[in-house]
């Protein structure tokens, strides 16, 4: 095959394509391939050339009973042709009798020397951007050829927050704050009387190697909050609570017999 | 940072001499990879400057350079000489190797932009696959341009910066032998006669579906 | 690669010109992605040739342009000249409301200084992100007061001079009281009678130590 089109862009070997982008094509040119034509267009444009002529003087009459031959191989060898390549066949085989007999004046529509001067032009067309893509690729390339800056030194984008806030906005957030202490008021002391979730988990974590077998919640209630019931409270909430959170996190199973029965753990793992 | 607060506010009453205007195009290329329009350029620089003229200065100076300043599309960018790439082997990417339907495919478009499918299919001879426009999308050499206005409108395919920029060309215009190509009448849109028609009407026919589907889905 | 191979033939008998040889350090230190040493320079130049020299010449060249050939280490790059670093630097100003968070804990701190973390909690009735301190800390608003005597020595907040000259305050104790801030209708919530009274005097306990602290501060 005499092509213009440097071979050396050619991917000799499409299976060194990783993506379906390469197997999609690959499967469309087991249809489109035929003897390593890309189409009847492509195949018509090669026989063109076998003419030795300026395609602008081709004889699109010997063309198409070369096509016709060609095609008539084709089966005589059993190549099964795609569909496209048969179409072109029916379709030069009616250009080939359009251009032989005498035009009828009752038919309408264009005539054998227009067919013919539309297929020159195609053909001609075809190798034109055929030359055109192999200078295309011949040019010198980026990253190949010439090369971009190595070093790029980035435009850094400095953000710079400057937050807003006024007296007003002060006095207000304290008059808030204020506000809210006169409906709930908060002392420290209350405070001593809760044991908090975080406090909990923090405990059972550190006991967890030792609920080898099943026990009772209540002894990893904290030293020193069982007297107060308040803190007895806090406490038998917060440890119960951070329990079920081990329990989701996998590394504690817990079981309660009957409504009001003691509560069991043990370690899970 | 308070730099250039100063700056600006000094250069609302004078643009900085054009000398230093193109010191200031001149970092701003050797900075970055990727080529800059003379609006990025100029909003970068102190009020009242002229990129344009300051781009003109820095391509004379560095014409014939070990790396020149050239323009892409609407941008402008600094590479090395193509003659001394040779010294490059270390920074020379592995291109991809493309099939001969992208390559030609992509010249098609380069040539003929804005192309459709159908059109590229038309001058090719053969479908094209979706898989050829894709890869030609993901390298960002081709990408969509405006829907053509004939019934089914649809959509076209132009190149972009990167390929402009892959290629070394300034501009579509800049492709080797357009404007014989032109004069050829090798890149007309030559309708075929007759037979070709119909089957055309077919087709625009079909796609007029196609369109019809997707603008009731993306209603 | 066959390229380089030719050139290194080729200049087996002579090295290129000095004028070419500065264009090719200058491609070279352009397009490598690292600063390359004298060496490394040379290795990638056809043989014979003297990239000391070259240099010499190129860093003469680019003498006050908008970027300069440097050493960095042993190697040499191009680097943006140093008057022009702030077209690399692009600034955004935001304005940013304080988040509710921040606002009464700098609140609470403005009153109750010098506070300790978990007081600022107790008031605030939630536990307070150190996100909120930390930013606080740096806007330099607040800053560490002396540690409180209590067990766990833990440390304390207070307002700074900054914060001051931000709010217009002569000092922390300019800051109105409750009750004044109820006057100016300040206070949308009205709490229950009898109630505030005996906030208003908590409060102004309060203030009271903060107060003589801060003098001590301040002073």
């Amino acid at each position: 095959m005499s092509e213009d089109v440097a071979d050396d862009f050619l991917a000799e070997d499409q299976t060194d394509g990783f993506d379906s982008t390469a197997e999609r094509i690959r499967a469309e040119a087991l249809v489109v391939d035929v003897e390593g034509y890309e189409g009847p267009l492509d195949l018509l444009l090669t026989l063109a050339r076998t003419q030795k002529v300026d395609l602008r003087k081709i004889s699109v009459l010997a063309l198409a009973e070369q096509y016709l031959k060609f095609v008539e191989k084709a089966k005589r060898l059993r190549i099964e042709l795609a569909a496209d390549y048969l179409v072109m066949a029916a379709w030069l085989a009616f250009l080939k009798s359009r251009l032989l007999l005498p035009p009828d004046p009752s038919d309408e529509g264009p005539s054998g020397a227009e067919l013919a001067a539309h297929l020159a032009f195609q053909l001609e067309r075809l190798g034109a951007m055929r030359r055109s893509a192999a200078r295309l690729m011949a040019r010198d390339q980026l990253g190949r050829d010439f090369f971009v800056r190595g070093i790029p030194e980035d435009v850094s984008i400095k953000r710079r927050v400057n937050y807003k806030a006024t007296i007003l906005d002060l006095m207000q957030a304290y008059a808030r704050l204020r506000t809210k202490d006169s409906f709930e008021p908060l002392h420290m002391r209350e405070r001593d009387a809760v044991f908090t979730m975080e406090q909990a988990l923090e405990r059972m974590k550190a006991l967890l190697g030792h609920a080898i077998e099943w026990g009772d919640l209540t002894q990893f209630l904290p030293e020193g909050w069982l007297k107060d019931p308040a803190q007895r409270r806090s406490a038998t909430a917060s440890t119960f609570a951070a329990s079920l959170e081990l329990v989701k996190a996998g590394r504690l199973e817990i079981r309660q017999y009957d409504t009001f029965a003691p509560i069991q753990v043990r370690s899970k793992g | 940072m308070s730099d250039t607060a100063d700056g600006i506010t000094e250069s609302l009453f004078e643009a900085p001499p054009m000398a230093e205007q193109e010191r200031m195009v001149e970092a701003i290329l050797f900075a970055t990879a990727e080529p800059q329009s003379k609006l990025q350029i100029e909003n970068r620089m102190p009020h009242g400057s002229d990129a344009a003229e300051a781009l003109q200065h820095l391509r004379k100076r560095y014409e014939g350079r070990g790396v020149n300043v050239v323009r892409v599309g609407d941008g402008w960018a600094i590479r090395t000489a193509p003659d001394l790439g040779f010294l490059m082997q270390k920074e020379t990417k592995e291109v991809r190797k493309l099939s001969r339907a992208a390559i030609e495919t992509l010249a098609i478009i380069a040539y003929h932009q804005p192309v459709t499918r159908s059109e590229i299919e038309e001058i090719r001879g053969v479908s094209v696959s979706s898989g050829t426009i894709d890869m030609l999308l993901e390298l960002e050499w081709i990408r969509l341009g405006r829907r053509r206005m004939t019934p089914g409108r649809p959509v076209t395919f132009i190149v972009t910066q990167n390929f402009l920029d892959h290629f070394g060309l300034e501009s579509a215009r800049d492709l080797p032998g357009v404007r014989e190509l032109r004069d050829a009448g090798l890149l007309d849109n030559r309708p075929p006669p007759g037979a070709h028609h119909l089957n055309d009407a077919d087709e625009e026919e079909a796609e007029d579906v196609g369109a019809e589907d997707q603008e009731d889905m993306f209603s």
